[in-house]
């Protein structure tokens, strides 16, 4: 039993490993093997996919706990929950299950979303076409003409197209993603406009010669970004002898071409030989913390 | 249980598994049909130059889909995608102006790649050398890394303040190796929350990280014999969109104020966002990533920052595990047979610039050298 | 026309609850936090994992005849995808307390393809040609600005590796100071791309106030 | 000093409020900073305003919409310039949606130049044949996209009819006024006196660069920031002639063509949120130099 439990799956690691390893050598007289290279991957991605089953349930179960017990601030839990289990079911009706998606054909009514999903028009179907990799391309008529009573034509892939109900649903789930998901990331993300300004204050004091070359190098970079940096420079030509060298951007970009990059390729260096001894590492067995204990 | 590494036994071992491997891998090639091809020149030509397409148009997907996904990454990694790019091309370039040639046999090995394998091979060597060295009994040697001894002394002063420690393994999956050396050192931390009995936060982004993740820091606390003290629940998972998961852990912090944060894995954006809120509630932080891109971005708001391959020997560090330690002196060594191998180039290189050296045959000992590590 | 308005002003208030998160945690970054955490991981269930990996990959080639229609649906499937159904499934043991154990075989199955995948290409896409990258003619003739320039190159990524070496001290006459010019050459570096950075996140926040402003106000 | 030393512990909201307002202010009253052209664009410039009138420029749109803000402002004010001085671009596209951006900014472009056309044409600042409203065939052409970056790259070094029998329309290129020669010949490279290619990533510029000993003609590109570092040892090398940096050097190009688009625009909250967070730099620093002498000073005071 403890070899099944401990050293099969040291011996699974080495062996498939080594497989990629030899995968990538491999040249084409051996297309199964050098198949793999591929085909592995994408298991790897489907085994994947099984474990948000897990984190589904972890996050349920944690937030369930806290309703339950009501912890504080259980409310925000019940949110969560909300837009959880709303955006999930949206999520797997609204795309596409081929058993059951009507079967488009011509002169029928469909409800055809807007490019941005938002909106949708009632429509018939003109004509159909198969492009050469097995895709359709649908030719529509608007049923109702728009505000300036014209009728136009256009030409629509099949995921426009929806019965009446499920545009609705499409609709809705496309308001939860545009409205909430994308403006909730976007707005995190920008956030970091307010974050690089209070780090850059707080960490770019020069404590010691290494702290004034790294804000040294920063000021000049912002500096050069901008058109600023173009005034300064036109500034400085107005100095004797060196002023036409001093170009703000020339230097910055001579600074992120030679001295940083020389920086950068050295951690990238160091980076992949970390990278290359760990995986050695946990292919031979030594590192296998991952695996777990004993029982 | 160290079977696959008691010296003697365990190389005997590998080497019949290696064995069976090769003579596996043999038969299974034997076995198939070589599909019969008479390409002509210009279909030949064609094909192979429609491959390298597809290559140079998966990098680009994958820069594309790291793009959308994370669209900030491509920001400050210029340098990098140039390296990158630049050499398709250039390959691509040299490929297309060669005369077109017929395979004239399938063949086994893929020899444009045996620059990749001599590089994999030295280093194998090395650290396999210096990891026997090391299990033999040799004293190795290493420096003093501050981020890494400062682990311990955030744990204490978070337990003397009676606060929590949150740790976050990076924003990647399991395959990315930097999540898995994050995931280790976690191991790490738990050894030491177990031992002060300090609280142990660690939301995650990705469930199989999750998981695995789970079975480490339990893994940590039975090792310390306080597995009672084992709380999964507090290893939870949040969501997988990375701005989605920082939104969630800022919230976690800026509630519970743990008073050391540990962000060591593979980051992007986020990690300003963590690091500064971190900073605003006063928590100890200790960083580590070997993003080139995120790393400016941790030393300027966190206290410690492993900076790259750091990042690698934090196991080897904390577990003072002879093995671990040898690997390290073997990456050392390639280290120097890289520096090495840089000098001689540029020698080589600016020799074969020079009007005399033109003259000696240094420049097409420098082509041949160039060549070789494309 | 309503759903798009109303999914403005549903964008515009998500967007005032984050930024309220700059002036301290409070009830309204709460909300959009939890609604954000909640609805993001839905979305990648349901979207991403099911509708884009799971079914195209796995489903549609076990099942062609259920997920597919038209000429895909009379394609055989493919026997071999059990394999890492099989293995994905064993990952749900971990709901139990006895079974747990067998999950380890998948672990260590996606260890080795990851970790077997990371030698060869970061040997070959990043290593190589970063060596390659830090190779540089130090003197061309007749061209000193382009000299120096590459001695900058060459010297600065030799003294960066130095000082990521681990198993000596940085001291001593020789490999200390290599190790501290290594140093100036990473703050300088990372000083630039510290700084590079900034451009782009303003753009992000202008981007953001453009829709606050234009989208929802209609001020500009 | 003591405004410096309290200047150490400002909370840090007082610093996003200022980035805020830096970012706010400058985009609800629209003002403007100087901007002066730097050398890279200038280079663009330059060479294009002596480009002798009628010559043909390939304008490769070598990206998708991601990336159109940061680009398409600088290629639709090269698009007036080139119209102002006669100059006929012919547009291609390595990447599948380049076309319809390259639509986009030709018809604003188009319609910038009718606008100032009667302006320009008083003060005398136009070319002697300036069309009024340049024809789709005659004065500029959209061929489209065609796959295969670097190979199709180089058939279009020795003919333009063969990888584009037509246009993006379907119209045949055959008998295309813009693609007439003087010699009679295939329309190639050799008839093209510039080639700009606009990129975000790859299969941009870098398919000219690495072609370049099979066509021998100058070159100059549009980039995203991101990729002006790259793109700089091109211009160190003098294998491009000159480059539109992100939307900075889309502003800068708005500047000489005088027009005010989206670039110029951009710029003004963008270079005061620099100027912010420069200035807080400076501020740090003093407060450190600040702290640094009181304690100084105190130690003195003990001894």
């Amino acid at each position: 039993m403890l070899f099944v439990k401990r050293t099969l799956p040291l011996l699974i690691t080495f062996v498939s490993g080594i497989i990629m390893i030899v995968a990538f050598f491999s040249g084409p007289a051996l297309p199964r093997i050098k198949s793999l290279e591929e085909i592995f991957p994408q298991w790897i991605q489907i085994i994947m996919t099984f474990t948000m089953i897990l984190g589904a349930f972890s996050l349920i179960r944690f937030n369930f706990q806290k309703i339950a017990r009501k912890q504080n601030g259980w409310g925000y839990s019940i949110v969560l929950l909300v837009g959880f289990f709303g955006m999930a079911t949206l999520g797997m009706v609204s795309g596409s299950w081929a058993k059951f998606d009507p079967e488009i054909k011509e002169n029928s009514t469909f409800m055809c979303l807007a490019e941005n999903k938002l909106t949708a028009v009632e429509v018939n179907i003109k004509s159909i076409e198969t492009t050469k990799d097995g895709g359709k391309i649908i030719t529509v008529e608007n049923k109702i003409p728009d505000k300036d009573g014209n009728v136009f034509t256009r030409k629509v892939s099949t995921d426009r197209l929806k019965t009446p109900i499920m545009s609705k649903i499409s609709i809705l789930q496309q308001v939860l993603f545009e409205g909430v998901f994308k403006s909730a990331q976007s707005t995190m993300f920008a956030l970091l406009a307010f974050f690089v300004a209070s780090a850059s204050f707080r960490a770019f004091r020069i404590k010691s010669k290494e702290a004034g070359l790294l804000m040294f190098s920063a000021f000049i970079v912002m500096l050069g970004n901008v058109p600023l940096g173009n005034m300064v420079s036109k500034l400085w030509t107005w100095l004797p002898f060196i002023g036409k060298y001093l170009d703000i951007v020339v230097i910055k970009e001579w600074i992120i071409s030679y001295p940083s990059s020389a920086a950068q390729s050295a951690i990238l260096i160091g980076a992949m030989l970390g990278y290359i001894s760990s995986s050695l590492k946990i292919i031979f067995g030594v590192e296998r913390s991952h695996l777990g204990g004993e029982g | 249980m160290s079977v696959l590494w008691r010296p003697s036994r365990g190389l005997f071992f590998l080497f019949i598994m290696a064995l069976c491997l090769v003579s596996t891998v043999a038969l299974y090639a034997q076995s198939e049909v070589m599909p019969v091809q008479n390409p002509t020149v210009t279909e030949s030509v064609t094909s192979e130059n429609s491959a390298e397409i597809n290559n140079i148009k998966n990098a680009e997907n994958k820069l594309d889909s790291k793009e959308s996904n994370l669209s900030e990454k491509a920001l400050s990694e210029g340098a990098e995608a140039m390296a990158s790019s630049e050499d398709s091309i250039e390959s691509l370039n040299s490929d297309s102006n060669k005369a077109p040639k017929i395979p004239q046999k399938p063949y086994y090995f893929e020899s444009s790649r045996s620059s990749t394998l001599a590089v994999i091979l030295v280093l194998l060597i090395f650290v396999a050398y210096y990891t026997f060295q090391a299990q033999r009994g040799r004293e190795m040697f290493i420096r003093r890394i501050s981020g890494l001894s400062a682990i311990e002394d955030a744990v204490g002063r978070a337990t003397e303040m009676g606060r929590g420690v949150l740790y976050v393994p990076g924003i990647m999956d399991m395959d990315d190796i930097q999540t898995i050396a994050g995931v280790t050192i976690l191991g790490h931390v738990a050894r030491k929350t177990a031992e002060y009995d300090t609280d142990l936060y660690s939301p995650m982004t990705r469930s199989f990280v999750m998981s695995v993740a789970q079975e480490v820091v339990k893994q940590a606390y039975m090792e310390k014999g306080r597995i009672d003290a084992y709380r999964p629940d507090r290893i939870n998972y949040l969501t997988d969109d990375q701005f989605g998961y920082v939104a969630g852990v800022g919230g976690i912090m800026m509630r519970d104020k743990p008073a050391a944060c540990f962000y060591l894995g593979t980051f992007y954006a986020e990690s300003l966002i963590l690091a500064e809120t971190g900073n605003s509630i006063g928590a100890i932080q200790i960083a580590g990533t070997a993003e080139p891109s995120q790393i400016p971005f941790f030393v300027a708001a966190c206290d410690y920052t492993l900076i790259g391959e750091e990042l690698f020997a934090a196991s080897a560090y904390l577990s003072k595990n002879p093995r671990e330690v040898g690997s390290l002196k073997g990456q050392d060594m390639v280290k120097i047979v890289i520096i090495a191998a840089i000098v001689f180039g540029t020698i080589l290189v600016t020799l074969s610039k020079t009007p005399v050296g033109e003259r000696l045959g240094f420049a097409t000992a420098a082509t041949t050298f160039m060549e070789f590590l494309k | 026309m309503a759903t798009e308005i109303l999914c403005v002003w549903i964008g515009a208030f998500i967007t005032l609850c984050c930024f309220s998160f700059l002036y301290k945690d409070n009830p309204f970054y709460r909300f959009a936090e939890s609604l954000f955490v909640g609805v993001s991981a839905g979305y990648y269930l349901s979207v991403v994992y099911f509708h884009q990996v799971l079914k195209p990959n796995l489903l549609a080639k076990l099942f062609p005849t259920f997920f597919n229609v038209g000429e895909a649906a009379k394609v055989a499937p493919d026997y071999w995808l059990i394999i890492p159904g099989f293995l994905g499934c064993l990952m749900l043991l971990r709901f139990s307390q006895k079974l747990a154990w067998v999950s380890r075989f998948t672990v260590a199955f996606v260890m080795g393809v990851s970790t077997g995948l990371t030698i060869v290409t970061s040997a070959q896409q990043y290593l190589i040609p970063q060596i390659a990258k830090a190779i540089k003619p130090i003197f061309i003739y007749g061209d000193i600005g382009q000299s120096i320039s590459n001695t900058v190159l060459v010297v600065g990524s030799i003294a960066c590796l130095f000082y990521f070496f681990f198993s000596t001290e940085h001291r001593g006459p020789v490999y200390g100071n290599l190790a501290k010019i290594g140093i100036w050459f990473l703050m300088i570096s990372f000083g630039a791309s510290f700084g590079a950075t900034v451009m782009g996140r303003i753009s992000l926040l202008i981007g953001r106030f453009a829709f606050l402003l234009h989208d929802w106000l209609h001020i500009i | 000093m003591d405004i410096f030393l309290k200047l150490k512990n400002l909370d840090r909201r007082w610093v996003y409020v200022f980035v805020a307002l830096s970012v706010i202010l400058p985009m609800v009253f629209k003002f403007e900073l100087p901007i002066y052209p730097g050398k890279a664009v200038m280079g663009v410039y330059n060479t294009i305003d002596t480009l002798p009138e009628g010559s043909r420029v390939f304008l490769s749109f070598d990206f998708d919409p991601a990336a159109e803000s940061e680009l398409g402002p600088g290629a639709t004010a090269i698009f007036v310039h080139m119209f102002r001085r006669n100059i006929k671009p012919i547009v291609g596209c390595n990447w599948p949606v380049g076309n319809e951006i390259a639509e986009k900014c030709l018809t604003e472009a188009k319609k910038i130049h009718l606008d100032t056309y009667d302006s320009y044409l008083n003060n005398n600042k136009l070319v002697k044949n300036c069309i009024r409203e340049p024809k789709n065939g005659t004065d500029y052409v959209i061929l489209g996209y065609k796959p295969g970056g670097i190979i199709h790259v180089k058939n279009l070094c020795t003919d333009f009819m063969g990888p584009y029998p037509q246009d993006k329309d379907g119209t045949p290129t055959v008998n295309m006024p813009i693609f007439k020669t003087a010699s009679g010949n295939r329309f190639s490279m050799n008839d093209i006196a510039l080639i700009i290619s606009y990129t975000a990533g790859t299969n941009g510029i870098e398919s000219f660069i690495s072609v370049e000993g099979d066509h021998k003609r100058p070159m100059a590109a549009g980039c995203t920031s991101v990729n002006i570092p790259r793109f700089t040892t091109y211009l160190q090398t003098g294998q491009l002639v000159g480059m539109i940096g992100g939307l900075p050097g889309a502003a800068e190009y708005e500047k000489l063509v005088d027009h005010k688009g989206e670039g110029r625009a951009g710029m003004a909250p963008q270079s005061i949120a620099h100027l912010i967070i420069m200035i807080f730099i400076i501020l740090g620093n003093l407060a450190f130099i600040a702290e640094n002498r009181k304690v100084s000073k105190s130690k003195l005071k003990k001894e």
